[in-house]
Formats: C-alpha cells, sequence, structure tokens
C-alpha cells in the first residue's frame, strides 16, 4: 500500500501507534520558536509551522555524543544508540539536508557506526512544505518544497487531513502497519497536492546560483571575499543551525578516573579549528574562515560528492546577528547585482 | 562494521630520547592483541592517531617500516596537551593507536626508479621509515639509487642517530648528513639542506624524490629541485595538518576540495600547485 | 528619524571629504525585512548607504578593536600610521567605545565618535511573539507605531513602546556623553527605576532562581554568538577555550554550560554596559539579560560605578577601598 | 594537615556518589592564603587543636591569587563546600592582594546566592598567622554549615549520563 488518506482527527491514534514501536519526534511550538522534541501526544504537534529553529540534523548528529567512556585509560563502552525514532512533520529541505550528510558519513571504506545506527534506525516523516518564507531558496540549490530526498514517508496537509506517500520500504512497511486509519486518496485529494505543491513552489523565491561552482573554482583570491567576511564577527551560528553542516570535533571529558570521549559540534568558523600545534593557522582570519564555508558547500561539496551542500533553508540568513546574507554573497560570487530577488 | 573511532590498545614498552632538548622521543608501541597487528597493515608514508584516554589524540607520522615486524615506532615532539602528557608518561603504560591512516608514498609508482629523499628536522619519521623498508632485502632490488639528505639545526637534534650510523656503513644508500650550525666534535657537513642538495645535485634521471621537513625548508628546497630538472610530479610531499578525525568526515584538514587525511597526507608537488595555498 | 538619517549622511560625507577619516562604520538597510546591520563605508560617495531607524540593534563598537591591533612590522619596516575611524553610536554603543578606550583596545584619538539621539530600538522578537509565530512579511512604521503584516496574511498595529527591547526600556543613559560630534534630535527619556530585571528576579526564591537559570542555559548550544557579539569580548583566547588548565569541556553537560556562563558574566564586572547584544545573538533565545544585570547592579550598588563614562577612573576591580563592604566574610 | 600542590586539578577533589542518608561526610576546599591563614592552620596543627577532618587545604600564595573560575570548578567536580581564606585587611603580604580580592569575593558570592546557590556554600575569611584557635573554629563553623545543607547537587558535573 502506497498512499493513505489519515484525517487530523485520527493523527492522536496514528501517533499512538507510531509511540508503540518508535519514539516519536515533531516540530513543537516553544516561546523562542519551534524546536524537535519527543511527543508524547499529536496535540503537541505544530503542524502548520514555518521551520525549526535548529535543524532535525540534531537528532542524528547530536551536539554532544559520547563516542566511548573509559575508566583508569582503559576502554569500558562504546555507546551506539539503538533505540527506534519517528520523526513526524520535518520539512523537504532538511530530509534532503539529512541525504546530503549520508554521503559523507557512509562512504564505502570509512562508515560513520554512530550516525549510520541512528539514521537506520529511524523513520522519516516529511511534511510537503506549504509555507515558505521571503528568506527560503530551496528551489535554486536543487530542492523544493515536495522534494522527497532523505525522508520515507511524504505527507501533506491538506486542510483537515493528511495525504501520505510511501518513498522508501520503510515508509511502505510503516503505512502497511497502520492500515486500520489511513483510507485510500480519492482523485481530488492528489490533484489538490498538486495544487498546494504548485503554488508553493511558485512562493519560493529564486536567487541566481548558477555557474557559482566556475566562480569560485577560478575566484580564491579575489578581493570580494574579505567585503563579504567584513560585518562577520565568526559566531559560528550560521553553521550550528545549518542542516548541511557536519563538521565536529573529538575531545576527551574527564572527572575523577572516570571519562568519555565525546563528539561535539564545531565550526569552521572558530579560530581553533584548523590551528596546529606549532601556532600555524592555514585560515588566520575571519575572510579565509567564510570562503572556506561557502566553497565547501558550493564548490568542495560538488566536486567530491556532486551535490551542492545548501539546500536553502534560510536559517543562516535570519539568525545571523549581522544580517550577513548568504544569499547576496552567492550573488556576488556568480557576478550578478548583489540584490536579493524578493518575492516576485 | 568495523568502528573507526576505537584505537587498538597498546603498550608502550621502549621510549628513546632523540635530542639534547628532551622534548624528541621516539615511543616503542606493542599491540597488545595479535588480531590488531593483522589488522594494522600498513606502508610507510602513513600516519596513526596516538590517543591517550583523558587527554585526546593527536595524528603522529609511522616511523616504523612494515618490515619491522611486531612493534610500531612514533617520535613524537611535546606540542600540546596530548603529546605533553606522552612525554610524561613511562614504559609499560597503555596507550591507543588508532591507523593506519592517510595514503602512503606512491610505492608501486616508485619502483623501478632512482629514489632521493631529503628531510629536515623531526619530520623525518616516515621518511626513516621509506629508507627501512627499501633497505629490506626483499624491497632493495625493486629501487635504483637511494640516496638520502638529512638535516637538522645542531647534531644534538639530529634524529635515530643508531640508524644514521648503520646507514653510513651501508654502501646501498648513500647518506649525506648535515646541520645549520655545527657544535665541535662533529665531523659531517656543514650547512642548510637547500644548499646540500645544490651541492649534492642528486640526477633527475629516472628518479622521484620524497620531501618532508618545515614549512621553510620545503620552500627552499622546491625550487632546487625544480632547477636540478625533477618533474613536478617527481617531488612527492607529506603535509601537516590539523586533524580530529582521521578519516575525512571532521572537515577541518582540507586544502581546497582535498582532505589531507584522506587524500594525503603525501601529494605530488605537481597536485599541491593545483590547489590553493591554504596550508 | 529621517531627520536624523539625513543629518548622519551629511556629516559623513563632510568627514570623507575633509579627509578626517579613513572608514566609517554604520548601519545599512539589512536585507530582511525590519533589519538594518553594520556597514564599513570607506568614501564619501558610499555614505548614501546609512541608515538611522528603530532597528539599529547592533552595538558597532564590536568592530572597533581589530583595526587597531598591534602588528609587528618587519624588520626595519615603520608600521603603518593607524586608521582613523568614525562610529555612528547610540547611548550604549559609546559607552562600550569607552569601555574599549579605557581598557587600551582603541586610541582615543584615532575616534570620532558620532553620538546619535537614540528612541529606543525594536525588538523584532517580540513582533514576532506577537504574531504568535509568524515570521513578519512586510512593515511599516508611522509616526511612533507600527504596523506588519505576517506571512499569514495576519496584519497588526502596534504602538512602539510595546515592541521596544528590553534593554531601551530600562536604558538609563540614551544619551551620548563624549561625542566629538552630536547629531541634534530628541532621545528617550532616561529609565527612572535601573537594573529592574535583576531586582524582580532577586525577589523569587532561592529554588526557583536555580531552576529558571538551569532551564535557561539548559539551551545553551555552545556556539559562543553571546561572547562574539560583546565588545568586551576580544580576548585572543577565551577561558572557554583554553586546554591547559582546562575550565570547560566542550560537551553538553549542563554544569559546563553553567560555568561557561558564569565565568562570562563575570568577566563583564564593571565592563557590561547591557546594550543586550548577547540576548539579541542568541540563537536558542536564552534570557541572558537577567544574568548579567546582577553583576552591574552589584557593581553600581558596592563600588559606586557605572561603565563606559570616565575613562581615567579604575574600573571597580583594579581598585580598593580600605572600607569597602564586607559584609559577606564569615566570622567564626 | 599536608599541604596539596597548588591547582585545583579534577583528579584531587574526587565526588563519591552521595545521597543525604548513607553516611555522607562532607568535602570541602580551603584555599588558604600563605602567609597568614596557611600559617594560622599550622599554628592550629603544632597547638594540637582538633578541627574536623574533611577540609583539603589548597595553599595560594595570596587569596588575590583565586581566580573566581576556581572556586566554580571546584563546586563543579563536586566538592560540597568552598573556603577561601586570607589575611586580614591591611595585613597582607602584598599589601593589596587580599583588598583586591574582597571585592572579587563579594561580587562573586553575591552573584552565586543570586543564581540560587546556597550562600554556605562559598564562604570568605579572614584568619591571621597567630589565629589558631580562631582557624579551628572557623573550620567547625563551616563544616556544620555544609553539613546542614547536605551533598552538593548545583554546579555538580556528572561524566556518566
Amino acid at each position: 500500500m502506497k498512499q493513505g488518506i489519515l484525517t487530523l482527527s485520527e493523527l492522536t491514534k496514528f501517533i499512538e501507534l507510531l509511540k508503540t514501536s518508535y519514539k516519536v519526534f515533531a516540530p513543537v511550538k516553544k516561546e523562542e520558536g519551534v524546536f524537535f522534541e519527543e511527543v508524547n501526544s499529536a496535540d503537541d504537534i505544530a503542524l502548520g509551522y514555518y521551520n525549526s529553529k535548529l535543524p532535525p540534523k540534531r537528532l542524528f548528529l547530536p551536539q554532544c555524543e559520547v563516542l566511548c567512556t573509559f575508566e583508569n585509560g582503559q576502554l569500558v563502552e562504546i555507546p551506539i544508540a539503538d533505540e527506534k525514532c519517528a520523526i513526524f512533520g520535518m520539512r523537504p529541505c532538511d530530509a534532503l539536508a539529512l541525504s546530503r550528510i549520508d554521503m559523507v558519513f557512509d562512504k564505502e571504506d570509512l562508515k560513520d557506526p554512530y550516525y549510520l545506527a541512528r539514521r537506520k534506525n529511524t523513520v522519516l516523516l516529511s511534511l510537503v512544505c506549504d509555507k515558505p518564507l521571503d528568506t527560503c531558496f530551496c528551489t535554486s540549490v536543487g530542492g523544493g518544497p515536495s522534494s522527497g530526498d532523505g525522508s520515507d514517508i511524504r505527507m501533506v496537509h491538506l486542510g483537515n487531513r493528511l495525504l501520505l506517500e510511501a518513498l522508501t520500504e520503510k515508509g511502505e512497511s510503516l503505512i502497511s502497519s497502520a492500515k486500520q486509519f489511513l483510507k485510500k486518496p480519492k482523485q481530488s485529494d492528489l490533484e489538490e497536492k498538486e495544487k498546494i505543491v504548485a503554488e508553493s513552489e511558485k512562493k519560493v523565491p529564486r536567487i541566481k546560483v548558477d555557474g557559482i561552482k566556475e566562480n569560485l573554482e577560478k575566484g580564491f583570491n579575489l578581493p570580494l571575499w574579505s567585503a563579504i567576511a567584513e560585518r562577520c564577527l565568526g559566531c559560528g551560528v550560521c553553521t550550528y543551525l545549518c542542516p548541511t553542516c557536519y563538521c565536529f570535533d573529538i575531545t576527551d571529558e574527564v572527572k575523577g578516573e572516570k571519562g568519555k570521549r565525546i563528539r561535539t559540534w564545531d565550526s569552521c568558523q572558530y579560530p581553533l579549528f584548523t590551528l596546529h600545534a606549532s601556532g600555524h593557522n592555514p585560515r588566520p582570519s575571519k575572510t579565509e574562515r567564510m570562503r572556506q564555508r561557502i566553497m565547501h558547500k558550493f564548490f568542495y561539496a560538488v566536486e567530491n560528492f556532486g551535490r551542492t551542500f545548501c539546500v536553502g533553508c534560510g536559517r543562516c540568513v535570519r539568525s545571523c546577528p549581522v544580517n550577513l546574507d548568504l544569499r547576496e554573497s552567492i550573488e556576488l560570487i556568480t557576478g550578478n547585482k548583489a540584490c536579493v530577488s524578493t518575492r516576485k | 562494521m568495523e568502528n573507526p573511532y576505537i584505537p587498538y590498545p597498546v603498550t608502550i614498552e621502549e621510549i628513546t630520547i632523540e635530542n639534547e632538548a628532551r622534548d624528541l622521543k621516539t615511543f616503542k608501541l606493542v599491540f597488545d592483541r595479535k588480531e590488531d597487528e593483522e589488522k594494522f597493515r600498513y606502508l610507510p608514508g602513513q600516519f596513526a592517531e596516538l590517543s591517550l584516554f583523558g587527554k585526546g589524540e593527536s595524528p603522529i607520522g609511522i616511523a616504523s617500516s612494515p618490515t619491522e615486524k611486531g612493534f610500531l615506532l612514533f617520535t613524537v615532539k611535546r606540542a600540546g596537551l596530548v603529546t605533553s602528557e606522552l612525554h610524561s608518561s613511562e614504559t609499560g603504560r597503555k596507550i591507543g593507536v588508532r591507523g593506519p591512516l592517510g595514503k602512503p608514498f606512491p610505492w608501486e609508482r616508485m619502483e623501478g626508479h632512482n629514489i632521493v629523499i631529503v628531510g629536515g628536522g623531526f619530520a623525518f619519521t616516515t621518511l626513516r621509515s621509506a629508507i627501512t623498508y627499501i633497505l629490506h632485502p626483499q624491497n632493495r632490488p625493486k629501487f635504483g639509487k637511494l640516496m638520502t639528505i638529512y638535516g637538522a639545526r645542531t647534531p644534538g637534534e639530529l634524529l635515530y642517530k643508531k640508524d644514521l650510523e648503520i646507514w653510513s656503513k651501508d654502501d646501498r644508500i648513500e647518506l649525506h648528513v648535515t646541520v645549520d650550525k655545527a657544535t665541535e666534535g662533529w665531523k659531517g657537513r656543514e650547512g642548510l639542506v637547500p644548499n646540500i642538495v645544490k651541492e649534492v645535485s642528486p640526477s633527475p634521471k629516472n628518479a622521484i624524490a620524497l620531501v618532508c621537513g618545515p614549512p621553510i625548508m620545503i620552500r627552499f628546497t622546491i625550487p632546487v629541485l625544480l632547477n636540478l630538472g625533477f618533474a613536478e610530479d617527481d617531488i612527492i610531499l607529506s603535509l601537516e595538518m590539523r586533524m580530529k578525525c582521521g578519516i575525512g568526515k571532521c572537515g577541518r584538514c582540507n586544502i581546497g576540495a582535498r582532505y589531507v587525511c584522506v587524500d594525503g597526507p603525501v601529494f605530488t608537488y605537481k597536485e599541491l600547485e593545483g590547489l590553493p595555498a591554504e596550508y | 528619524m529621517e531627520g536624523i538619517e539625513t543629518k548622519i549622511r551629511e556629516t559623513a560625507k563632510a568627514l570623507f571629504s575633509e579627509k578626517k577619516i579613513d572608514i566609517l562604520i554604520g548601519h545599512e538597510k539589512g536585507s530582511l525585512v525590519f533589519h538594518s546591520r553594520p556597514v564599513m563605508i570607506r568614501d564619501a560617495n558610499d555614505t548614501e548607504r546609512l541608515v538611522w531607524n528603530s532597528f539599529c540593534t547592533n552595538n558597532l563598537a564590536v568592530y572597533l578593536p581589530r583595526f587597531f591591533e598591534p602588528k609587528k612590522p618587519k624588520k626595519g619596516e615603520v608600521p603603518p600610521p593607524l586608521p582613523r575611524v568614525a562610529v555612528i553610536a547610540k547611548g550604549c554603543d559609546a559607552r562600550s567605545i569607552i569601555g574599549l578606550v579605557r581598557e587600551r583596545q582603541v586610541p582615543r584619538q584615532n575616534l570620532i565618535i558620532i553620538g546619535v539621539p537614540c528612541e529606543g530600538m525594536i525588538d523584532k522578537s517580540k513582533l514576532e511573539k506577537l504574531l504568535e509565530g509568524d515570521f513578519i512579511a512586510s512593515g511599516s512604521i508611522k509616526d511612533g507605531g507600527t504596523s506588519i503584516t505576517g506571512f499569514s496574511g495576519k496584519r497588526l498595529d502596534i504602538k512602539k513602546e510595546q515592541v521596544l527591547l528590553d534593554a531601551c526600556i530600562e536604558c538609563a543613559f540614551p544619551v551620548v556623553e563624549d561625542a566629538d560630534i552630536a547629531i541634534a534630535g530628541t532621545s528617550r527619556k532616561p529609565a527612572t527605576e535601573k537594573y529592574k530585571t535583576a531586582k524582580s528576579f532577586s525577589e523569587k526564591s532561592p529554588a526557583e532562581r536555580w531552576r529558571y537559570f538551569a532551564q535557561e542555559i539548559s539551551k545553551c548550544i555552545r556556539c559562543y554568538a553571546c561572547r562574539q557579539v560583546c565588545p568586551n569580548c576580544y580576548c585572543k583566547e577565551c577561558f572557554v577555550e583554553q586546554t591547559n588548565p582546562r575550565w570547560v569541556s566542550a560537551g553538553d553537560d549542563l554544569s559546563e554550560k553553567m560555568v561557561f556562563h558564569i565565568g562570562r558574566v563575570f568577566h563583564q564586572a564593571g565592563r557590561c554596559v547591557e546594550c543586550d547584544a548577547c540576548v539579541r545573538a542568541c540563537p536558542v533565545g536564552i534570557d541572558i539579560r537577567t544574568f548579567t544585570q546582577k553583576v552591574a547592579q552589584d557593581v553600581k550598588e558596592m563600588f559606586d560605578y557605572c561603565p563606559g563614562f570616565s575613562p581615567e577612573v579604575s574600573p571597580p576591580l583594579c581598585a580598593y577601598r580600605l572600607d569597602d563592604r564586607q559584609e559577606f566574610i564569615t566570622e567564626p | 594537615m599536608g599541604a596539596e600542590e597548588q591547582t585545583v586539578t579534577s583528579q584531587k577533589v574526587t565526588a563519591q556518589s552521595k545521597n543525604k542518608t548513607d553516611g555522607w561526610k562532607p568535602k570541602v576546599v580551603a584555599f588558604l592564603c600563605n602567609w597568614c591563614s596557611y600559617a594560622g592552620a599550622d599554628l592550629a596543627g603544632v597547638s594540637r587543636i582538633q578541627y574536623r577532618p574533611n577540609v583539603r587545604v589548597i595553599r595560594v600564595p595570596c587569596s588575590g591569587r583565586i581566580n573566581p573560575l576556581y572556586i566554580v570548578k571546584a563546586l563543579q567536580e563536586g566538592v560540597d563546600g568552598v573556603l577561601v581564606s586570607g589575611c586580614h585587611p591591611g595585613d597582607c603580604h602584598y599589601i593589596s592582594g587580599n583588598l583586591f580580592a574582597r571585592r572579587k569575593f563579594a561580587i562573586l558570592k553575591n552573584y552565586l546566592t543570586y543564581l540560587g546557590i546556597e550562600p554556605e556554600r562559598v564562604q570568605f575569611s579572614w584568619v591571621s598567622a597567630s589565629e589558631g584557635t580562631r582557624f579551628a573554629m572557623l573550620i567547625e563553623k563551616v563544616i556544620s554549615d555544609i553539613e546542614k545543607l547536605g551533598p552538593a547537587q548545583k554546579l555538580v558535573k556528572e561524566v556518566s549520563r
């Protein structure tokens, strides 16, 4: 069974069913914004949200993760998460971002067991985006409000009901296990879905990204980098809130004889990221670090993985304390006038 | 699935102090478990992460050659948190080794060529591994002439003094050891490595050069080799970078699109020319 | 506000044409609705980009130390002359600049402080809270009132006073004291009751205070935006990133975050001018203000010192008086 | 009362797992200034004055040397109480060490209490070299205060999680 209609009144039972075998995470509205948290019942879920403040990547690459624990210098335990989770209502851009990070952590010779265990044990139900903001530009970087990459089930919010479509076997098995709540979708449902998707795609602002890889290839020493990075304060919020940023640091945390080796978020915007023990730093100032961030997402990643590592979610644009707008930087690099094409 | 973040347990069997300043020590590590030793198959040029639980890890080039069975050698300079802790440990202490990481020197390509090894300061570790590997009876016939030029600031700072002794008496290797500033009792050459390379002027015909040392030495040695006629593709360098994961995931050791820990640390000069000067 | 904007542009143009400055740091229109952002102007015809409105919230003093970092000149070369920098400064910015001058990070003679009358800045997150999680699609400001429309089409007309930043509501020094050029205009009336947030918080019970402190700090994701936007935080190596001794580990244990925040706040004793740049920069919305204001209040009450005014007065922790209070000393 | 080496390192102060009932004994760290308070503690020891043993003394050159992070770090490592003791104002071997420190401690004490940490957790005092008995009484008072409070829960780091 590939598709199903779930009326919102049945949502609570659907969530209960999910909870029997999964820990369910969903967007929860809090004072400072919407965050992905574990929910106990359907009414905690903020279905009509724009996008969460922190990306759901946090559930796969936590801000701090224990690689192993040790005592008196001896390895004790390697805690690899094995609990099954379900993420309900993730936006397609975040799901797309996860499929990008999968390429880094799932290389044939060097696989990351911690991340992949979480990915394998999680089913993703993404919610088609019918509320793009003025800072979104997913359609310009290979994404879209209804892109299915990275998610197991794609859901569309049709007024008082949800149309569920399975995109992977995991999704299909979940839908068939919830058959008793789902009805067969009618043709009108599918048309309504197409209308919502088309309308939403039109609403997403577009920016000029084509040609950026070629410009970056030649653009390493361009003076525009210091112009772009002049305002930057090196706070790293753009990388901590970016769904495709995966850089991490490994340190040891000790208390008495016990301790643990932890993996924590890190950012290319921090000076210590590349500081050598000899004191030499290949990227000493904010200019080089801002250049690294843009080069990595739009040139190095394309060269290594064939994909742009930006999904156009706009979080870095909205949360930068000095309003350093990635879209303006992109348009500065691709040679267009540095003005942001607002909603057409 | 093999967990690339967990080190193999090893024990420090022997610590030898390499220089008078006592900030360079060579650690002889023995695997606790035999099967780890089998898994740890490596070639000269690769490095590994030395892991001290409670302090962290640090990437160090492997100084021993795969032909020396049963142990690993690492020469470590006291610099940061992990290395200082290592320097204050005694023999018998249990630490961890994670690896082998990175790509070794291009041995298949080097077969049938003359090898010129130019080393400076304490970056001579992987070059010692390469020399020992080449001098091994099974491997020596595969390579042509082997010339080594190794320099350090003062005689006291020279690494592997015992090996240098043995090699100087070995006719299968032409060894030139120099010091920037001689102290009394030093009978060998005196002068900076790039000048000695100019003086000795190894022939570039069918030769590959392995160059490893502090950035200042590399910056002056490369033009000398190029003038002598070495092709850019035949000059091979090993780079230093800040590293944490060592397996191309933590995103910090990149030069352009290449990651030093996975695509390196060994690069040809031609490859480096194609990358931005950000190292 | 428009009158002030044109005056700022004229002053800037005049300074450039008279070659009195090399760089001017001001505010320009941002790329988002209701958003202004810092800009560094280097020649006269760029001065048109300068704006002045109710969203010029950034504290520009944070940009100054980078222009005056001592660079070791190569042997024999004379170091290049230090640039002359003009800064558009509202009350709190100017006090931060004077603080930097006091700590010898910035030479006063290279600075031209353009004091701007400040009527208080609007808190964009308060606007968004009024729209209940909606984001601002468009908006306009008309004489003291703001009308905003959310993406959901909801329209709201709000009095500016209702959505001012807490820092501006409680601001006691809106007028710039030590300005080289003072732009004429009316600024806010200084708030009468000072340290309101700290006083109201300290009335709560210790358990309640601790629970609030733990709950707020548990949100912290260690991005250090609060440190990077603060003009007082210019240290080359922050205690948080030291490895020898390692004060704080990088983990997300609640106590690690608390030690960071307590340590950072303690470094603000006698220096924080309550410009609230840290509160605005925090991506997860931690109420930092409640915790930093207490130290400012204590420094005022105990040592009668208010940061950001007379640079020749030594700051509280670098001075002492024999009759300093010591009621906290335990007598057995 | 052997003196321990100077900096507060995590190995020095290990937190045993504690809950109120199972015979918990308070563990208090005392930063004693080398010229007065430490000498006072020595005098107490020399003149055989008995006082509670749950104190770990750390000798510092002056109370002015105490960085507030030492105190916060000690609390984080699981210690139940911190005492900082220096010379009486005016007696400081370095003239103004304790006077500067007094301001720092005033701000820190107020701030930690403001956050909700019990005031008795962190205490400051002046003990001169000749006040052996007064030192012993001070320790008794500090330990009994801490006992009344019970084990420290706030700011304590757990690695096991």
